[in-house]
């Protein structure tokens, strides 16, 4: 890559520049995606970052192309999904850009690092984690999210986990949108429907909040549980308090873009980068994990937005 | 022509369509012969538009056919009252504000050149048309633009540019000033020449006995009478009227008595950019002053301008010797000027909603206590229908259900329900029926004398020499002379508004 | 002449279907939903109080929004921006209940961050002080202290209901000035109005959640109710008639009365059929069309701080996302002329209780995820078209 | 006597403002931009012809569906439904490339698939047997065997395209059939369709995106252009003019073309004016409205591939977004009335840009995420508000 080579040698001239594209924040996840970017930026201020925010595809392929005329040197690319996002991906690669891609990955291998976290397990593991706890029987109902691909991995992974329960008989799954208001309800009319209900598989704490309200309200506490997913601290302290409610949570760290950001910056910032890169993995699975009273602790992070 | 005369052109057999709320047609029958102008009278909400609208292919009858030219024929839209050669000069015009003169008169039916509208030609022949009905303004301006008069030359020429066998026109003249109806008159007459055959509806009788070969009159949704060309020319004004209310009527003007003393309003160098230039002008109280002019003469800006309706370039106006500022038509409403606009359905009434709330829209204040007392708002509406003849099955109805002179009613229900200190109204008789007219020139004379002084905006010159104390004469938007009642004859009006030396 | 008048005006059928159509709608879904319930899925929970009230609660919040939608749309407007000064409006709410209940840790803590940044500096590095609250906040804490408003939790609340309706009537305001004074179209005003509150919100949040710091008392109006005596969902939980829903009817009725039989009614109505003529008739259709903005506004304010107090939270990004379109469509359905002029209170509440079922509707059934769109939206066009097609033209 | 009028209508300052004040606040708005960059940040990438190109090829898109939604507004209607139908439309196009190219592969799995079936019923056990590709799909891919089309990449390309436009014009008639023979409210019928399109797009996709098995001769196009001889953006990498602005700058003209000199321009101006003058004027208005929404269908489909071919691909769930909205603004800020009548191509296109240049101003000045928002919605309200003013009452 005779074009790398020369963005190497000029990239001590001037102050770095690195620019992070990510989805916007349309539920508390993605919120805390931004947050999390921030916070690593700011550790960083030898970088000239710039951070910009896509609702869709397109717009995030906008943000990128702008970023390439600002000249950045990197990329983090957390992608909104990655089919369409590859082409430009791929673009900025040619120019000799350093592109490190979270969580979504690109269709092709344009990435310099890959930093992914596991949706497929993130569905496996929470749904055996629930199964267990329901003793592989019982009434289970699913809510799923923002009808994407993120979704669909996590749903087919969970249903291929729960299908090998038979006695795990699912009543019913409707969208809660990762959101409160949209869990409450949803969960309000789960209630409504079905007289008894072992567990609620609520994939994200959004609506697990809302879902557990509407289960209070309903004064079924004592009938079910819920798992949610991602870790919101709220959630992750009430595993901590041994809520009867909610006995574990699995997380999706939106912290992993924070880990994207260091690494950018990182490799960049002293115009090292070749060599650097010569020591960094082009492939980063961050695991995700189960989250129990016993280790809650070490996965609450009380002043985050999530 | 004579024998064509005795196959109808047109034959209607009991044809019946009710509305609901409202029976506009029960079982009327006429025939109407090739190369005649037929006149058409009869009370307002008699059901004239209502019939002429099924033969134009806007509204179907409930019973009844209607045999063109021994076809019988069902038009389901306009388009195929069009293509069987019928066209229609509709009451209210019904115009395109957007688009140019031009292109509102060939709507629908644009010359195009390789599938693009062809504007040369398009302009050359509505300049044709415009000239024809001898119209003050091109082709290329936006309708939006246009007084209420031009938009109607606009329809009339609109009109004539489809040469249809049979033209109905509906009220034509009912905004013109005695200028443009001469014009009118003389091109219906080239038309008949052509042998076309025209339908002509009107309250302005004199008009009707002097155009027309035969005249049909009508009554509650009914053709009672039916005079052919023997018998027309052996009628009178009067007799012709008292066929169509059903009772002999009066001369319509009530004597005028002295005007007060007092000036109720005072206009100084008034004007607008564009359409008034430096008007002056003062109306005492118990004052009726006309205002005569040809169309654009621009008496409508001017009252709009006093209105606050308009911007003013410049000018004060004075009510009761004291200046006031007016910003808007509150400011005006607030110093006691009221003013009927002679557009009323663009800037008159809210067609949709109920004639109660029409007619108490400016006063609605009086029956909030503090919520709206709706009996009340009835009552007092039930008065205006009794007073005012409107036919109206109740005070809720829609105000666009009603006939045009009826709206014409309600719009001038709701300006008296203001109860203002100066009145001005612009047309104020438009495609009113004779006996109403007699009910509102009476009620007009009695307001005045009781002190309120009215501006009398009218394009009916006999209107304006019978009522006013005074008639100011405009042209071109200035004021040229004001006559004394005394010495106010047709000929030195006519002069002045059209700006020749008086003789 | 008037009296067969009279008898035909009982028979003005289109009227007539124009006035029941949406009522007929909202039976045929009703009736239809509960027998599918029956025949697909063996069970018959959907018309159950319980499911009722549940529907009733979700879509009160829609309802309040819907009526204010109600006015502007006779007004011959549109707003587009209620969902997000919905969640703006509820989500300052919190945070001022928030920055006043929780005043006195609030300042402890910026007053340890400090103390911690001195010694540091002494210690000789030099960290970029960090406060956890910012500086603003602790002055309006300050303050509260000081006015002794609210650091108690009641006063708290009220604190959060006042600036929730200021900072929604506010915004509607607005909105209203821009319409007349500016003349700019109503839909490009209140679709930045949409961008623009939903990115104050979210600034203010840092994009996260405003989080009520009193749960108890703030969450127990809008998830509370009235008691139905006797009647239990499970044992020890009574049946409620919800809160929300009794805000909702109350305003609708207010609402009602005030668009029939007041002046102000009447002059949106009259703006809204023929503004032109409006004008002439000395109406000051400026004024009348900015408190149409500006009681929209309040209106929003009321449903944001009721969601707040429903979910005891915000969430800046996502709360009242949409609102703005199922309350035009209600307001739609319930047989308002979208181009104005006239329209009714009655029909808008019918047409929130459609949407509301429908959405059960969706959940009951079990319609597939991808396919919920389809479903709704093939269920709102034709709830239209049937009204439409009864009357004939 | 008319001199004096001619006169009144030469000086008609207003419509001078309104046919200008696009252009200029799309110039403020580049000017403010450019010095804003270069003070704050010390650059001047902004105006590099690069971004410029990149400007106009990332709202080319919008554009298309823009020109579209002029007709459709100056008519008196709007159409929410374009984003989800350019979706749709997109999807279903790659999705039929993909069954074309993919012919014999995705027969091949399928007849393994039941193969296995076979053995494993043969075995005596009976797992279900799941088909990786629908047997619907598998009989199309038949299909374009058979009748040879677009086994081969271009064949297929073609196939992609004619599939999306005619489902889009399809959709885009159905919407205009409901609108005049249904009667019922534009808002609500393509309200409707913002559902229904999306959703049936999901369902066809799972939920997931639809990926163009096709990427370098199907991906050409949209990401393409042609090269301006002697400038590189990167050593090898030429400067572009992109086709996808090449193909709304046709599309626009032509538009601007059938609307002010054909007779369904005319007429649909006409309709959003005065409907019942166009009426009486024996016009066809149920037939010009239809027309007018199954253009905007047709011009939607055109958008929805050239989506497609720039990303390789359409997400169900996102792709297209809110256009229906950027669309409407833009149409609004060209100077087009909301309320019908009249209007222009030309303001379209300008409004278009202008949004275009926000866009990436909030990017190339760094405007804080959560503020963009702001920032967005102020800037669209004041470049509309700053023509209004300009014009006096
Ligand atoms: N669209 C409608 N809906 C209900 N009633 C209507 C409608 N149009 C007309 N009518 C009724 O039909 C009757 C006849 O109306 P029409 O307009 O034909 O009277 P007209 O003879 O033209 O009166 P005018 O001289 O005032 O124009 C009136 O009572 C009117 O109220
Ligand atoms: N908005 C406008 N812009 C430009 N010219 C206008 C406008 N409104 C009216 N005019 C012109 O001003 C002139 C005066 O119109 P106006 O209606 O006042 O005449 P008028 O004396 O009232 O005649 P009419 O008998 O039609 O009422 C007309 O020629 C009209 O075309
Ligand atoms: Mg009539
Ligand atoms: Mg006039």
């Amino acid at each position: 890559w005779p074009a790398r080579q020369v963005v190497a040698q000029a990239a001590p001239a001037r102050k770095v520049k690195i620019g992070v594209s990510i989805p916007a924040a349309d539920h508390g996840w993605t919120a805390g995606i931004a947050w999390w970017a921030k916070r690593a930026m700011v550790l960083h201020p030898e970088v000239d970052w710039s951070l910009a925010t896509a609702q869709n595809p397109e717009k995030q392929i906008a943000d990128i192309e702008d970023m390439m005329v600002k000249g950045v040197d990197g990329l983090v690319i957390l992608a909104t999904e990655s089919a369409p996002l590859t082409p430009v991906a791929k673009k900025a690669r040619e120019r000799g850009i350093h592109i490190v891609n979270v969580d979504r990955g690109f269709l092709e291998p344009v990435a310099d690092v890959f930093l992914e976290g596991d949706n497929k397990a993130f569905g496996r593991k929470s749904a055996e984690f629930v199964a267990k706890r329901m003793g592989g029987k019982g009434s289970l109902v699913i809510l799923s999210g923002i009808p994407c691909t993120v979704d669909t991995d996590r749903v087919t992974a969970a249903l291929e986990v729960f299908k090998r329960y038979p006695d795990i008989n699912i009543l019913g799954q409707q969208p809660a949108f990762w959101n409160r208001e949209k869990g409450l309800t949803v969960m309000q009319n789960f209630l409504a429907q079905h007289k008894n209900i072992t567990a609620v598989w609520a994939q994200d704490d959004d609506s697990l909040l809302g879902a557990k309200q509407a289960i209070k309200e309903s004064g079924r506490e004592k009938e079910m549980f819920i798992v949610g997913g991602a870790g919101m601290k709220d959630v992750v302290k009430m595993v901590m308090d041994k809520d009867p409610m909610v006995p574990g949570d699995i997380t999706y760290p939106p912290s992993m873009i924070a880990t994207g950001v260091h690494l950018s910056a990182s490799i960049l910032k002293d115009g090292k980068r070749a060599q650097v890169q010569k020591f960094m993995p082009k492939h980063l699975m961050i695991d995700v994990e189960l989250i129990t009273p016993e280790n809650a602790a070490d996965y609450y992070f009380p002043e985050s937005v999530y | 022509m004579e024998q064509s005369a005795q196959i109808p052109l047109l034959q209607i057999d009991g044809l019946s369509k009710r509305f609901p709320g409202a029976i506009a047609l029960a079982d009327v029958s006429l025939s109407i012969h090739a190369g005649q102008v037929h006149g058409l009278v009869g009370e307002n909400g008699a059901g004239k538009s209502t019939l002429m609208k099924v033969l134009a292919g806007i509204e179907r009858g409930d019973s009844g056919r209607v045999v063109l030219s021994g076809k019988p024929v069902a038009f389901e839209n306009p388009a195929d009252a069009q293509a069987s050669g019928i066209a229609m000069i509709h009451q209210e015009t019904n115009l395109v504000d957007d688009l140019t003169v031009a292109e509102n008169i060939f709507l629908g039916r644009e010359p195009t050149r390789w599938g693009f509208v062809n504007r040369r030609r398009l302009h050359e022949a509505a300049r044709g048309l415009l000239k024809q009905v001898d119209a003050g303004f091109g082709p290329a301006v936006k309708v939006r633009t246009l007084s209420i008069a031009e938009r109607q030359l606009v329809e009339i020429a609109k009109a004539i540019s489809f040469d249809a066998r049979l033209l109905i026109m509906d009220e034509p003249t009912a905004v013109l000033t005695s200028h443009e109806t001469q014009a009118l008159f003389e091109l219906i007459g080239r038309l008949k020449d052509r042998g076309v055959t025209i339908i002509y509806i009107s309250h302005l009788l004199p008009e009707v006995l002097r155009l027309c070969d035969k005249i049909i009159v009508m009554r509650d949704g009914r053709v009672t009478t039916t005079l052919d060309e023997k018998q027309v020319p052996a009628t009178t004004e009067q007799e012709l009227a008292g066929l169509m209310v059903g009772r002999p009527l009066a001369d319509h003007f009530p004597t005028r008595s002295a005007a007060g003393q007092g000036h109720a309003l005072e206009v100084r160098d008034l004007s607008v950019a564009g359409c008034v230039y430096n008007v002056s002008f003062v109306v005492r109280r118990g004052e009726i002053i006309g205002f005569a002019g040809l169309i654009g003469a621009g008496r409508t800006e001017m009252a709009e301008a006093i209105m606050g309706l308009r911007q003013r370039s410049s000018g004060v106006v004075m009510v009761d010797g004291k200046g006031v500022d007016i910003r808007s038509a509150r400011d005006a409403v607030r110093a006691g000027i009221g003013y009927l606009s002679e557009d009323r359905k663009g800037t008159g009434l809210h067609l949709a909603m109920s004639v109660a709330a029409n007619v108490t829209m400016l006063s609605l204040a009086r029956y909030c206590r503090p919520l709206i007392h709706q009996a009340d708002e009835d009552n007092a509406t039930r008065g205006y229908i009794d007073r005012l003849r409107i036919r109206a099955s109740g005070p809720r109805r829609a105000v666009g259900t009603l006939s045009g002179g009826n709206q014409q009613k309600v719009l001038l229900a709701k300006w008296l329900e203001m109860n203002p200190k100066i009145l001005i109204v612009d047309e104020p008789t438009r495609g009113v029926d004779i006996g109403a007219k007699e009910e509102i020139y009476a009620l007009l004379r009695r307001l005045v004398d009781e002190g309120m002084a009215c501006m009398l905006i009218s394009s009916e010159l006999n209107e304006v020499l019978g009522l006013s104390h005074r008639v100011a004469v405009m042209r071109q938007g200035r004021l040229e002379i004001i006559l004394n009642a005394a010495d106010a004859t047709e000929q030195k009006v006519m002069h002045y508004a059209a700006g020749v030396a008086v003789a | 002449m008037n009296v067969p008048i009279e008898n035909s005006r009982r028979w003005d059928w289109p009227a007539v279907v124009e006035r029941l159509g949406p009522m007929l709608a909202l039976i045929v879904l009703v009736a239809v939903t509960a027998v599918l319930e029956r025949l697909l899925k063996h069970e018959s929970h959907f018309l159950k109080a319980e499911n009722i009230f549940n529907i009733l609660r979700q879509y009160s919040f829609v309802g309040i929004v819907a009526v204010g939608m109600t006015f502007v749309i006779i007004s011959g407007g549109i707003d587009l921006s209620v969902g997000s000064l919905l969640a703006c409006a509820g989500g300052i709410g919190i945070w001022m209940m928030n920055t006043a209940i929780l005043a006195t840790k609030l300042i402890n803590d910026n007053a340890l961050a400090r103390k911690e940044y001195a010694e540091n500096v002494a210690a000789g590095l030099n960290l970029p002080l960090e406060l956890p609250w910012s500086a603003f906040r602790e002055s309006l804490a300050h303050w509260s202290i000081t006015l002794h408003l609210g650091t108690s939790e009641p006063a708290g609340v009220v604190l959060a209901v006042l600036a929730a309706l200021v900072v929604a009537t506010f915004a509607g305001w607005l909105n209203g000035l821009l319409i007349t004074r500016g003349r700019v179209a109503p839909f490009i005003v209140t679709l930045g109005g949409l961008a623009a509150f939903r990115s104050i919100a979210m600034a203010i949040a840092d994009g996260g959640e405003f989080r009520s710091a009193s749960h108890d008392l703030f969450g127990s109006f809008g998830a509370g109710g009235i008691s139905i005596p006797g009647q239990y969902v499970a044992e020890g939980v009574p049946l409620q008639f919800p809160n929300p829903t009794i805000v909702f009817l109350v305003i609708a009725l207010a609402a009602a009365v005030l668009l029939r039989s007041t002046r102000y009614g009447r002059y949106v109505c009259a703006i809204g059929s023929n503004e032109r003529a409006a004008v002439y008739s000395a109406i000051n259709v400026n004024r009348i069309k900015s408190l149409t903005y500006t009681l929209m506004g309040f209106l929003a304010g009321i449903a944001g701080i009721m969601v707040a107090s429903r979910t005891t939270a915000v969430t800046s990004s996502a709360t009242g996302n949409l609102y703005e379109l199922d309350a035009i469509a209600a307001v739609v359905i319930g047989g308002t002329r979208m181009q104005g002029g006239s329209g009714g209170i009655a029909g808008t509440v019918i047409g929130v209780l459609i949407l509301g079922v429908i959405g059960s509707m969706l959940n009951f059934l079990d319609v597939s995820t991808y396919l919920q769109g389809l479903v709704k939206g093939v269920i709102i066009v034709v709830a239209v078209l049937l009204q439409r097609l009864g009357q004939k033209r």
